[in-house]
Parts: structure tokens; C-alpha cells; sequence
């Protein structure tokens, strides 16, 4: 396909397909964030590069000879490794014997939640998720160092309004039906943040769900609007005290006397600190997620307006 | 009847990709993957409960909103001025003027 | 009590299924873009509608049916604007319907794009 | 049986796409298209590699015995985000690039590198 926009539409496809393919595969949390995620904000992005850099490639250039000849070779070659591989759905599988019966048996009398997913993320693999969390950090940072403009001037400000002021008088529908549902994204994604114990659902998500509720809104009312509304200092801020808190939580521990983020001496009841680690943490992670997309979007969309 | 409803709407799914890729126009595009969208929210509803575990219903509705999300984007996108001049646009004739 | 709520339940199912495959259908056959947005529009509110009612009926536990409930309300919110916004930058962007497009030019050519 | 083996073929499979998309492909925004597309065959390389027959999602409820294995999940959903982040920051790459050079072809890129020389 020539043209850009048809591929980020059908990238988009893929997502959604890919996430009823996760929850098929008994993966519901993985599905929970491939669906905030590949179907809503990467297609969101993509778009936003795409208006950027204009829609349509190129004519044909390429040598797809030599493309072929390596791909052909090289899943081959990977074909004739998954001989080895042991079957689709079988239960002895090396990969089940190691260590996850540990988690599945254990996991509710360490940590007292019936979500698995949860605290084997924030818990037994918290060092993971840290350093997860700080890459996501890291890119946010890079994408501001990359992509930041200095302020506009006063009256470039001001025609930027009028012109949205004029295109946003014709969707009245859409701003109201928007109205009616922001607040609802909101508490949704405030309920699966703090129910993702319990059932699918935790910061990730939750952050990602936060940051589309934020984006939606920027893109009906106008992204100076927005920026009235959120404060990009507030959020730069945010994306740092996330980070921090996380690692604020593992410090905490190590004074208390167990190892860096051991949750068990955070309370008297090791259960309980447990709770209470893993709280702390998902909602360190939600707040740099939700503000670091948010900053990606606000960026990426200045940019554009100021063309 | 559950395992029927969820071939209907994989029929359906199919359909849509097919449109997704003929689509002549940038909004035929679009549409599929509105419809896309609907559909793979009421799948994973049903499929919920053919596992029997339909307590993921919080999945759908995040579909629901995202594809809500993805849809205004898209649409606010394709106002802008580089998507207004398409020399690939085969099924639209320009309004005289 | 039970065979009423299971029948009523397979049928809007079925219900459902038949609409959404119609609507199927008709993004396939329709020939320009609006026809096939009426297709698509009308029939995924009231076919994920039935299939949802019949959802419901099929476990009436308190917390599933206030989560279908709540897609089943989103569903009937989102997809007729979704529609409605489509429709509009369609036609704000120049793409004329095919009725339009016929009475033009006579309506002498068949203009299946 | 061979066949039971189809789910790392379709993996292969995706992967393939991707890598192609991203060595033929001249467009930047294509490649990066091309690199999403290898990263989710990847996520489902690790997520069907999770799954076990008859058992349901990892999350405890009463009266279910067998749950398909926690760990590639969580590996999995994270990488998702981390994903995205650096598909957004090689986006922001190549909008620099565009700017820069007034083009996302590589090939035009190339050239006018050359000419500088």
C-alpha cells in the first residue's frame, strides 16, 4: 500500500486483533494493555508522524530480491528451530515445570492476591518492573528533548485558538457526548488501577487509560484548552514522582531491614506490607505511564499545530 | 448458541478486514475499523463466556472506549491539510464548485 | 422460568448474529461509502445491542450484568456518533454521495467505484 | 504430531512480514510499521508459549485447578508499554529527520548526505 494512512489504519486493525487473539490465549491482563495500547494510542501517534511528514511513499525503490532471499533464509532457519520446540498447549512444557507452579501456589498466601499477573509484576519481579518503568521514563524524557518547541508568541497564540474555536463550533455532538464520557474514563481508569489485585488490570493500564481520557479530550476542545486544563510542568513532575516513588518504596524497605523492594517488613503483617508495597508501586507506575504518554501526545501534537 | 453467535461475528470480523484493505476511500477505511472495533468488543464479551469466566468483561469496555478514542482521533486527523489532497482517492469525485 | 430465559436469551443471540452478519453483508456489496456506512451504523448499534441483552440473560449475576450494562449504554452512546462524525467529515471533505453523483451526470453510468 | 508446532509457524510467519517490511521498505515510517509488526509477533510468541491446554487465566478464583503459566504475561504486558514509549521516541526521530531533511525516504536522505560530502 502507497499510502501511509491506509497502513496505520490497518496497523490499528492488527492491534485490536492481536488483543482478542491475547484474550483467546487466556491472557487477560496482557490483552487489557494491548488494547489501550496497540489499538488507541500507537495508532493516535502514528497518525500524528504521519501528518507530520506527509502521507504518501515514494514510488517503488526497493530491492526486494535481496529482501526476500534473507527473509526466506531466516525463517527457515527459525522454522527449523521450532522443531525442537515443545507442542502448542501441552502442560509439561519446560517452561511451566521452572518456576511458575511456585507462583500459581504460593502467590496467595505471600502476597494475598488472587490476580497472579499482579504480584509476580510488582512483587516477586519488582527489579523487572523498575527498570521497566524507568525506560518508559527515559523515552518520554527523550521524546521531550527531542521534539520541545519554545512557547509561541501572544498572537500566534491567539490565532491558533480562533482557528480551533472555528473547527470545534461544528462538533457539537461529538463535545457533548465527550463531555458525558470523560468523566466516566476517568473513574474507569482510577477503578482499574486499583482493582488490578483482583481482577485484570494495574498502573499500566491504567495509566494508559488515564492518558487517552486526558488525549481525547485535547483533541475535541483544542490542544490549548488542554494545556490550560493540565499543566505540562504538573505532568513533567508527575512522570519523575512516579519513578521516584517506586524507588521511594524499595529505599523505605531497605531501612526497614529487608532487602530493596521487599515488601514484607513495610508492615507489621508481612500480608499486609505486601498490600501495601504493591499498592504503592502500581500507583508509582500509573502516574509516570499515564503522564509520560501524555507528554509524548502533547508534544507530538504541538508540533504539528506550530507547522 | 453462544459458539454460533462468536462464527457470526468472526464472519463479520473477516468482512471488515477485507473492506479494510479494498476500501477505496481513506473513510471506508475508517468505517472498517469502527466496525472492527464493535465487533471485537462484543467477541471478547462472548468469548468471556464460552470460557466461562466472564468476569473480563472490564476488557470490552475498554475496547469500547478506546475504539470511542481512536475514532474521534483519526477523524480530528484527517481534517488536517495533508490528508484533505489525496491523489489516491479513486471513489470520490470533487464537488464542483 | 429457566426455558423462557434460555429461549429468550438464544434468540436474541441469534437476533444479534443475523444483524451484525447483514451488516457484514452490506459493507461488502454496498456500492459507495455512505450506503455502506447506513449498513454498518445501523445495524452494529442494534446487533451488539441484542447480542449483549442476550449476554445478559444468560447470567444474571450482579456484577457481570452491571459491566454489560455499562458497554451495552457506551455501545448505544458511541457507535451512533461515531457514525454521525464519520458521516460529516466525509462530506466536509468532498465526498460526494452516490445519488448526488448519479444526478450529475444524468445518471447514465453506473458508478460502482 | 508436527502440526501441533503451527502456532510458532504463525509466529515465524509475522516475523517475516515485519523483517521485510523494515529491510525492502524505503519509507521511515514503514520501517518503524515493520518493527511494531516484529514486536508483536513477538509478544505472541511468548504469550502462546504460555497457554496450556484446559486451563484458564492467571488469576485465583474457586474451583479451577490449572492456570496457564503467569510469568511471559507479565514479562509481555510490560514490554507492551515499553514498546510503545520507544515507538514513540523513534517516531519523534523521524519528524527530526523530516524536518531536517525534508523527507522520510531513505534513499533521498542518503543523497543528500552524499552531496554534502
Amino acid at each position: 500500500m502507497r499510502d501511509l494512512f491506509a497502513v496505520v489504519m490497518m496497523s490499528g486493525i492488527f492491534g485490536l486483533l492481536s488483543a482478542s487473539f491475547f484474550v483467546a490465549m487466556d491472557a487477560v491482563d496482557v490483552a487489557f494493555t494491548e488494547a489501550s495500547v496497540g489499538a488507541g494510542i500507537s495508532t493516535l501517534l502514528m497518525l500524528t508522524a504521519v501528518t507530520l511528514t506527509g502521507r504518501s511513499e515514494d514510488s517503488v525503490r526497493h530491492r526486494p530480491m535481496w529482501a526476500l532471499v534473507v527473509v526466506f533464509i531466516t525463517g527457515g532457519l527459525l522454522i527449523y528451530g521450532t522443531l525442537d520446540m515443545p507442542y502448542f498447549g501441552s502442560a509439561d512444557a519446560p517452561i511451566h515445570l521452572h518456576v511458575a507452579p511456585r507462583y500459581i501456589n504460593d502467590s496467595m498466601q505471600e502476597t494475598g492476591l488472587p490476580n497472579i499477573v499482579t504480584s509476580v509484576l510488582a512483587s516477586y519481579r519488582g527489579f523487572d518492573t523498575f527498570g521497566e518503568v524507568v525506560v518508559i521514563f527515559t523515552a518520554g524524557m527523550g521524546v521531550l528533548a527531542l521534539l520541545t518547541l519554545g512557547s509561541r508568541s501572544g498572537i500566534q497564540r491567539i490565532m491558533a485558538d480562533s482557528i480551533f474555536y472555528l473547527m470545534h463550533e461544528q462538533h457539537l455532538i461529538l463535545r457533548i457526548v465527550t463531555k458525558m464520557l470523560i468523566p466516566f474514563i476517568l473513574l474507569f481508569a482510577l477503578y482499574v488501577q486499583f482493582h488490578g489485585d483482583f481482577g485484570p488490570g494495574g498502573g499500566f493500564q491504567a495509566g494508559v487509560i488515564f492518558a487517552a481520557a486526558i488525549i481525547l479530550y485535547a483533541m475535541i476542545f483544542g490542544l490549548s484548552t488542554a494545556r490550560r486544563v493540565v499543566n505540562r510542568t504538573f505532568f513533567k513532575l508527575l512522570a519523575a514522582i512516579g519513578v521516584l516513588l517506586y524507588g521511594g518504596v524499595g529505599v523505605v524497605s531497605l531501612l526497614n531491614g529487608g532487602n530493596f523492594l521487599d515488601y514484607n517488613v513495610l508492615a507489621d503483617d508481612p500480608v499486609a506490607g505486601q498490600h501495601l508495597g504493591i499498592l504503592l508501586i502500581e500507583l508509582g507506575v500509573g502516574c509516570t505511564v499515564a503522564s509520560v504518554m501524555v507528554i509524548i501526545f502533547f508534544n507530538f501534537s504541538g508540533r504539528r499545530e506550530n507547522l | 448458541m453462544l459458539i454460533a453467535a462468536t462464527l457470526a461475528i468472526l464472519v463479520v470480523m473477516i468482512l471488515a478486514i477485507i473492506r479494510g484493505f479494498v476500501g477505496p476511500t481513506l473513510y471506508d477505511r475508517i468505517l472498517a475499523v469502527n466496525m472492527f472495533g464493535t465487533k471485537t468488543v462484543l467477541l471478547i464479551s462472548l468469548l468471556g463466556f464460552v470460557m466461562g469466566r466472564p468476569e473480563f468483561l472490564d476488557i470490552a469496555i475498554v475496547y469500547a472506549l478506546i475504539n470511542f478514542i481512536s475514532i474521534i482521533g483519526v477523524l480530528h486527523f484527517s481534517d488536517s491539510a495533508v490528508f484533505r489532497h489525496d491523489p489516491h482517492d479513486t471513489g470520490s469525485t470533487k464537488k464542483e464548485s | 422460568m429457566e426455558l423462557i430465559v434460555n429461549i429468550s436469551s438464544a434468540s436474541c443471540l441469534l437476533i444479534g448474529s443475523f444483524l451484525c452478519l447483514s451488516g457484514g453483508v452490506g459493507i461488502m456489496r454496498l456500492p459507495d461509502f455512505y450506503t455502506r456506512m447506513h449498513a454498518v451504523g445501523v445495524t452494529d448499534t442494534l446487533g451488539a445491542g441484542m447480542i449483549l441483552i442476550g449476554l445478559i440473560l444468560q447470567n444474571p449475576e450482579g456484577l457481570v450484568v452491571i459491566k454489560l450494562l455499562l458497554i451495552l449504554v457506551m455501545t448505544i452512546f458511541i457507535s451512533p456518533v461515531a457514525s454521525h462524525a464519520l458521516a460529516k467529515a466525509a462530506y466536509r471533505n468532498d465526498l460526494v454521495p452516490l445519488s448526488d453523483r448519479n444526478e450529475n451526470k444524468g445518471g447514465t453510468e453506473s458508478s460502482n467505484p | 504430531m508436527i502440526l501441533g508446532l503451527y502456532n510458532y509457524w504463525v509466529v515465524v510467519v509475522l516475523m517475516m512480514i515485519g523483517l521485510y517490511i523494515v529491510i525492502a521498505h524505503g519509507n521511515l515510517i514503514k520501517k518503524i510499521v515493520g518493527l511494531s509488526i516484529f514486536q508483536t509477533a513477538v509478544f505472541i510468541f511468548y504469550i502462546s508459549m504460555a497457554k496450556i491446554e484446559d486451563a484458564t487465566a492467571p488469576i485465583l478464583a474457586e474451583g479451577i485447578s490449572q492456570y496457564s503459566n503467569p510469568l511471559p504475561h507479565v514479562l509481555i504486558l510490560t514490554a507492551i508499554v515499553v514498546g510503545i514509549s520507544t515507538v514513540a521516541l523513534g517516531l519523534a526521530l523521524v519528524v527530526r529527520i523530516n524536518e531536517a531533511y525534508g523527507s522520510v525516504e531513505e534513499e533521498s536522505i542518503q543523497n543528500q548526505d552524499n552531496q554534502e560530502c
